[in-house]
């Protein structure tokens, strides 16, 4: 760790402030309609909430991205003119560390192989500052069992941990000690007992029980060798075909391209890329009109084993980093813990 | 303000063919004066009519949207018109509903003699328009 | 939209289209479009030159698809369509962007006008992409022809097409043929008598074997479409057999009920059982079941015992007959506007006020007096008259706004009537101007004026009423003098507007044809299309279309035979192919269009919609009605109406 | 009070006959208290069944999926699927009906009564459990018996009942094989369209603020649509591309699929999206209420519905999922249908 501070509860509305007022836009989770959402604050920031209903992934991905505009008057080559996102620096506080490492995982799907430059634009401007999670913000959370913590700082610039009455700070990039010096002042020494009250947290997040997949390693060879298992259909039986697993998703990349016109008369229009999703009927539709995934337990499988199979094999690491969102938020109780865990039953 | 005088309200007027695109012909006919914000388009019938029509127009940006037909009883497809009612109610009540100002959608019977009618619905749309000023709630903004 | 190959034909008209838009501005904007390969403005597009440089285009440019921007597309796309044909492509691929009577004549501001014009072109651009190559549907047809209505326009009708050797069913409401022709005494401008020409054509109605005569039948239901309507007619029973009734008349002596005879507008009585008069066609009795004491030889059965013929049947009952017909001639007439709404004339309720129907029936030889003119309150001469014109029409505050057209001639007519009847009477006129017309009208109204003395006074009669010696005052004021008027009068005759037909009403309903403003059947357009209904293969008649007089209606009349004759000359004829098509890959078969469609023209086949190409008349009801998308009108899909929508806000 | 065995034995004794290829049921779920769908093919597997407050889904959209799978696998089923129905479940299956979506005899209906109870919204109840998340929830007389890890406590139904439940006027299925409970029709816990009403009465720049907000929030997910047993297009007027392909397609209508709606989820298309869903749904939507219940941002999509079901019933005196026979709201029409707002 290369900075560890203190920052007293009561001042963190004033180095919010204080990024407020310098080079940052600040974002903090706010009570939107009964939805935790990010919102942009001058200050106020409160982190007594769960986690958001959104993971923060579309301050790099956002739902609707334009890539160019373009029109084409007759008798002329058609006009490009690329649009390059203006994304402000953005500080998001209150980001968990399950959706730190979601942002870990995106900064691979769209920096490794490719390097888009539309994602990279945003996510060098975006800052994340985490919260600790003493305690499951939710029963659904299952970050331990696939490589996860509770205290992971994985993915995030900052993370916080809650002390009662004041947060240990610890920035583990050099935009998280930047931040810290934006408002110096505020900051006091990481003392020893500060460090062991710390500690003592940070262990019992640790220990504390979760759900959790029972073989998180075993996990590809077992969705692998379980790929034409009945139990994917037997699963998916109640599922819905929405799309709200993979919205919610903090590691769900899929994207469409369209185009979307805004004048005919010349063609005139803009490229956008928006969110795509594997759940939806039309999501592998082939123009023939053949869907390879067609059935409901096709698409399941497409989810799960991109999360816990194919992923791996892409990057070495699993997808999932445990939030529990698809598995709160599903409508018919859709569980990825249970799936995962009964396939690979199914085929030990 | 110099804003609000400038704009002319775009109407989209979806015409029957057998009344009230033959009453807009007969406005023609007898030279009968009305603004130009309405461009027609002429469909078969007013029960041909779809609501998406209505929402898709709004979407474009039409600052109102007119629906003209036979008067009831005088359909030339016998019930048609009697369909569009129950429908575009249903549409009006929508657009009413989530907050879209009542005069941005019409609904008018005018008959194939209807010309002077018909000039006096478009002049009033639009005088009813003009105070609303541009549609901006289901515009679809690209940029 | 796919790629096509479009040409624009943006017309001047002269100076129709041109004083207001700018067409050469149109012509480039549409150049502009996406598929228009070939763009042009020319003065007249509908002219010969116009016509052929189409032609001519299609074939050099190699296009698969027209828009001429031009006057109404009920005046020429036809015109255009042809050509398309002519140069080897579809009509259906020719669509007309109206930039005249919808864009040039109803504005004057050129920058708005031109504006519009290039959308309304740039729309019918985006139809026309969407449009498909569609070959027009053979219907056979049903080669017999329905005329509704037995006065003097249904019989001309009738008889012409029946001449021309066409099978024709005439449906009559009341019991016998003739109409109000049969009341009038006289007919202008010749004073012949009106029976006696009626009469005999009356009577080659019912002798025709081409005719099938249904009179006491009223029309109920109509459905299919032109070529092929099945009407259903109900026969209402007349309780006696017109075959074997004699005409002996002892049934109506000894009936005990008395009511008023229609026929003499209630100027005289008549029984329940009766004959309208005595050339009634068909020649029999007719037992009114309103007046008569029961149908029941229980209750009175007095007739049916005095009957030798055995002719009276009181166990007939109404019977509905279904008639298939390929085209219907609408001749259902007027009626007199009612008295009763003149309040300013006592609304019927001064005594010898009468109207001109009930003064022909005054001056006829089979009339009330038997040709003497009396007045009805005791029955003496009157020496003095007062005709008032134009009671009801050209009144648009209080009555009708139009002028009923023959009242100033019948007007005259009945002065001239008046005073060959009683040489020593004194007639006045009250008119608001003489509208005469006509071959032989303006000297038939200056003979009434000059030979028989009728004091023509240019004015309007402010109220009547009855004065204490029996006589009807006349207050009103002579224009022309500038003097009040006002005259003691035996007798006056209002010239009551006329007014389209309870029976006009009735068919406009039931056979769902449009009407004008002011009740009149509505014709297809006012100058060029005026026997022809707005619905394809019901052709008007006479007065139920507007006011006219005999020579007019039966020209009309026999206009609208020779319209039947023309229309069933071929055993098929083409059905429009813009009609409804099923994307069966779309359709769930949820029944919606079924109930929607008004010819119930969609059934369920294997749990899809299927469309009877005869019976669908293209509304498309039933697609904006799907939730599916799954059935669509052809040339008219949600695709091409989405990119018209997007052609007119200039997207 | 609904005995559950009531239900397990009579779908064990259904498909023990062999009277039904399935039952569509509910059965415990995974996580937490909440029941989930289940389709059970066994007689033994009945006994999973279950009946509890959190019985909330609407089981008619697995007769909708069945016959899509049907149809699919090419496949004709020889004998009918069992359904445990709700009045609400009942009413959609009448509406489906309705539109030929399946015959009557492909469905066999175990019909079951709310009585004067329904299910929970579990969105109420937190604040009442001071966040602790209920491990099993179960009906205590008409009100309910919630257990977390600080113990037992019953909470009032009427306090915590899904809004739905509350204005729901038939919580018993009037279309069934067999019934259980009895049939408390015309109860009446709320004042139906309250919520509706209290929203009409702001004037329309409040209306639109508020729709505004909503509209914005949605993320497109479709999960209302999804969940919606009406809402059984194989392919909606949102898809980006022709979804339903088939030998007779066209190029051109594959590669010309209108944009009514296009995917981004800005305010034009979700409202545009949103009024359409509920604008195909007047007269058929029987207010399950599943819509709103499933949606991820709490967008109220009840208001949008029952409004167009206030209209149906107040303005065209239809009442969706009355009856089978009838015809639908809007391929019909009244001679006497209001017209005054028409110049």
């Amino acid at each position: 760790m290369s900075m560890e501070k203190i920052l007293d509860k009561a001042r963190l509305n004033d180095w919010a402030a204080a990024l407020a007022q310098g080079d940052w836009q600040v974002h903090a989770p706010a009570l939107e309609d009964g939805v935790w959402t990010y919102k942009p604050v001058a200050g106020d920031v409160d982190l007594d909430y769960p986690n958001t209903k959104q993971p923060p992934k579309d301050f790099a991905f956002p739902q609707r991205e334009i890539f160019f505009a373009f029109e084409h008057i007759k008798g002329q080559a058609p006009k490009l003119v690329e649009t390059k996102p203006q994304a402000p620096q953005c500080a998001v506080f209150g980001v968990r560390p399950c959706d730190g490492r979601g942002a870990v995982r995106m900064d691979r799907v769209f920096g490794e192989n490719v390097n888009d430059p539309y994602y990279q634009a945003r996510r060098e401007n975006t800052a994340y500052i985490g919260l600790a999670c003493n305690s499951a913000p939710a029963p659904s959370c299952f970050c331990k069992s696939v490589g996860g913590s509770p205290v992971s700082t994985d993915g995030l610039d900052i993370l916080l941990t809650d002390l009662g009455d004041r947060y240990a700070v610890q920035a583990v990039t050099p935009t998280g000690e930047a931040l810290i010096g934006a408002a110096d002042k505020l900051f006091a020494k990481m003392a020893a007992a500060d460090k062991k009250q710390l500690d003592k947290t940070h262990a019992e997040a640790l220990a504390a029980p979760q759900r959790a997949v029972k073989d998180a390693a075993g996990a590809p060879a077992a969705l692998k060798a379980g790929f034409e298992s009945p139990v994917w259909e037997e699963m998916a039986k109640p599922c819905i075909g929405c799309g709200i697993c993979t919205f919610l998703c903090p590691t769900c990349h899929c994207f469409d391209i369209n185009d979307e016109m805004t004048s005919m008369s010349p063609p005139k229009g803009v490229r956008v890329r928006t969110w795509d999703n594997c759940q939806f009927p039309d999501f592998t539709m082939h123009t023939s009109g053949h869907n390879p995934r067609e059935t409901l337990g096709t698409r399941l499988r497409q989810r799960v084993s991109h999360k816990f199979r194919y992923f791996h094999e892409n990057f070495g690491m699993l997808q999932c980093t445990g939030c529990g969102r698809c598995v709160s938020e599903c409508p018919v109780g859709i569980d990825i813990v249970a799936v995962v865990n009964k396939v690979a039953e199914h085929v030990a | 303000m110099s804003e609000q005088q400038n704009y002319e309200p775009k109407i989209v007027a979806f015409l029957c063919k057998w009344c009230s695109s033959a009453g807009s012909d007969l406005a023609g006919v007898s030279r009968i004066q009305y603004p130009a914000n309405a461009t027609p388009i002429q469909v078969p019938c007013s029960g041909s009519v779809s609501p998406m029509y209505i929402l898709s127009a709004l979407k474009k940006g039409a600052d109102g949207v007119l629906v003209s037909g036979c008067h009831i009883g005088d359909c030339h497809y016998i019930e048609g018109n009697f369909l569009a009612r129950r429908k575009l109610h249903l549409v009006k009540e929508m657009l009413r509903f989530v907050g879209i100002e009542e005069n941005r959608f019409r609904m008018s019977w005018v008959s194939a003699a209807e010309g002077a009618k018909f000039a006096e619905v478009v002049k009033e749309f639009v005088e009813d328009l003009r105070p609303l000023g541009p549609q901006e709630q289901l515009k679809a903004k690209r940029a | 939209m796919s790629e096509k190959r479009t040409g624009v034909f943006v017309c001047h008209c002269g100076n129709n289209i041109a004083a207001t838009v700018d067409v050469k501005k149109v012509s480039e904007a549409m150049a502009q479009e996406g598929n228009v390969v070939f763009s042009k403005d020319y003065v007249y597009m509908c002219s010969d030159p116009g016509q052929n440089s189409v032609i001519q285009a299609i074939k050099e440019n190699n296009l698969d698809s027209v828009v001429v921007s031009c006057c109404s597309p009920n005046l020429h796309e036809g015109t255009f369509r042809e050509n398309a044909e002519r140069a080897g492509i579809s009509g259906f691929t020719c669509e007309i962007a109206n930039i005249r009577e919808q864009c040039a004549w109803v504005h004057k501001d050129r920058a708005e006008a031109t504006e519009k014009a290039i959308k309304i072109s740039r729309s019918a651009i985006r139809r026309v992409a969407g449009n498909k190559k569609l070959d027009p549907i053979a219907v056979p047809v049903t080669r017999r022809a329905m005329v509704i209505g037995g006065g003097i326009a249904g019989i001309q009708a009738a008889l012409d097409m029946a001449n021309a050797g066409l099978d024709v069913v005439l449906v009559e409401k009341l019991a016998t043929l003739g109409g109000h022709m049969l009341q009038l005494s006289e007919t202008f401008p010749t004073l012949d008598c009106s029976q006696c020409i009626l009469s005999p054509k009356m009577v080659e109605v019912s002798r025709h074997p081409k005719i099938k005569l249904m009179t006491y039948s009223e029309v109920q239901e109509v459905s299919g479409s032109v070529g092929n309507f099945e009407v259903k007619v109900l026969k209402k029973p007349t309780f006696v057999d017109a075959e074997t009734c004699k005409m002996c008349d002892d049934c109506a002596q000894v009936c005990p009920q008395v009511v008023p005879n229609e026929h003499d507008l209630g100027l005289t009585a008549r029984r329940a059982i009766y004959i309208p008069f005595a050339q009634a066609i068909p020649a029999s009795y007719t037992l009114d079941e309103s007046a008569c004491l029961g149908l029941n030889p229980i209750r009175c059965g007095k007739c049916k015992d005095v009957c030798e013929a055995g002719a009276i049947n009181y166990d007939m009952r109404p019977e509905i007959v279904t008639e298939n017909v390929g085209a219907i001639v609408v001749a259902t007439g007027f009626d007199l506007y009612p008295q009763e709404k003149i309040l300013e004339y006592g609304a019927g309720n001064v005594e010898d006020v009468l109207d001109g129907l009930q003064f022909e029936r005054l001056c006829s030889a089979s009339g009330p007096t038997q040709g003497h003119v009396k007045r009805p309150s005791d029955r003496a001469e009157p020496k003095e008259v007062v005709f008032i014109q134009c009671v009801g029409s050209r009144d648009p505050a209080n009555h009708c706004a139009y002028c009923s057209k023959i009242c100033c001639m019948y007007t005259a007519k009945h002065a001239r009537l008046y005073k060959h009847h009683v040489p020593d009477g004194k007639a006045y006129v009250f008119y608001i101007d003489i509208r005469s017309g006509g071959k032989n009208y303006e000297e038939f109204v200056q003979r009434a004026m000059e030979e028989d003395e009728t004091v023509y006074l240019r004015g309007r009669v402010s109220k009547l009423h009855r004065t204490k010696d029996g006589k009807v005052r006349v207050m009103g004021v002579d224009t022309l003098t500038g003097l009040n008027v006002e005259i003691d009068a035996d007798m006056v005759v209002l010239a009551l507007a006329m007014e389209p037909s309870q029976g006009t009403a009735d068919a406009a309903r039931v056979l769902k044809i449009g009407r004008d403003k002011d009740g009149f059947l509505a014709e297809a357009h006012p100058k060029l299309k005026p026997v022809e209904s707005v619905t394809g293969g019901i052709y008007l008649a006479g007065c139920a279309q507007g006011p006219k007089d005999i020579p007019e209606t039966v020209s009309q009349a026999s206009a609208a035979a020779s319209k039947v004759l023309a229309l069933l000359s071929k055993p098929t004829l083409s059905h429009a192919p813009t009609i409804a098509r099923v994307r069966n890959s779309h359709c769930t078969g949820c029944e919606m269009c079924v109930t929607a469609c008004p010819y119930e023209a969609i059934r369920l086949e294997n749990g899809k919609a299927v469309v009877n190409e005869v019976l669908c008349e293209g509304c498309g009801s039933c697609s904006a009605t799907c939730l599916r998308a799954a059935i669509e009108v052809k040339n008219t899909s949600p695709m091409q109406v989405h990119e018209m929508i997007e052609a007119c806000l200039s997207f | 009070m609904i005995n559950v065995q009531d239900i397990r034995d009579t779908a064990r004794d259904l498909l023990a006959k062999g009277e039904v290829r399935a039952v569509i049921g509910w059965r415990a779920g995974t996580r937490g208290a909440a029941a989930e769908p289940c389709v059970i093919h066994a007689p033994e597997e009945a006994a999973s069944l279950v009946w509890d407050p959190t019985c909330v889904h609407n089981l008619a959209l697995y007769l909708v999926n069945d016959r899509k799978e049907l149809v699919h696998a090419k496949k004709t089923a020889d004998k009918p699927i069992a359904i445990v129905a709700k009045g609400c479940d009942a009413r959609a299956i009448v509406v489906l009906l309705q539109e030929h979506y399946f015959k009557r005899e492909d469905v066999h209906i175990i019909g079951v009564s709310c009585e004067n109870s329904g299910v929970i919204d579990t969105r109420k109840a937190a604040p009442l459990l001071k966040g602790f998340a209920p491990t099993a929830i179960a009906f205590d007389g008409d009100d309910f018996a919630v257990t977390t890890a600080k113990g037992q406590q019953t909470l009032a139904s009427r306090e915590v009942m899904a809004d739905r439940c509350l204005e729901c006027r038939t919580p018993f299925p009037k279309e069934s094989n067999s019934v259980l409970g009895e049939d408390k029709s015309g109860r009446d816990f709320a004042p139906q369209f309250a919520a509706l009403q209290r929203f009409e009465e702001q004037d329309e720049a409040a209306r639109w603020e508020f729709w505004q907000r909503q509209f914005d929030r949605c993320i497109r997910c479709f999960a209302c649509r999804s969940v919606c047993p009406m809402c059984f297009c194989d392919e909606c007027v949102v898809d980006s591309i022709e979804m339903k392909i088939a030998p007779e397609t066209t190029a051109e209508e594959k590669a010309n699929r209108i944009r009514w709606i296009e995917r981004s989820a800005v305010r034009s298309e979700n409202a545009t999206y949103h009024m359409t869903r509920a604008l195909h749904l007047a007269g058929r939507c029987v207010d399950c209420g599943e819509c709103e219940r499933v949606c991820p941002v709490n967008i109220p999509l009840r208001l949008l519905n029952t409004k167009m079901e206030r209209e149906a019933r107040e303005t065209f005196g239809f009442e969706p999922g009355a009856s089978i026979g009838g015809p639908s709201l809007v391929a019909s029409f009244r001679d006497d249908d209001p017209g005054e707002f028409i110049r």
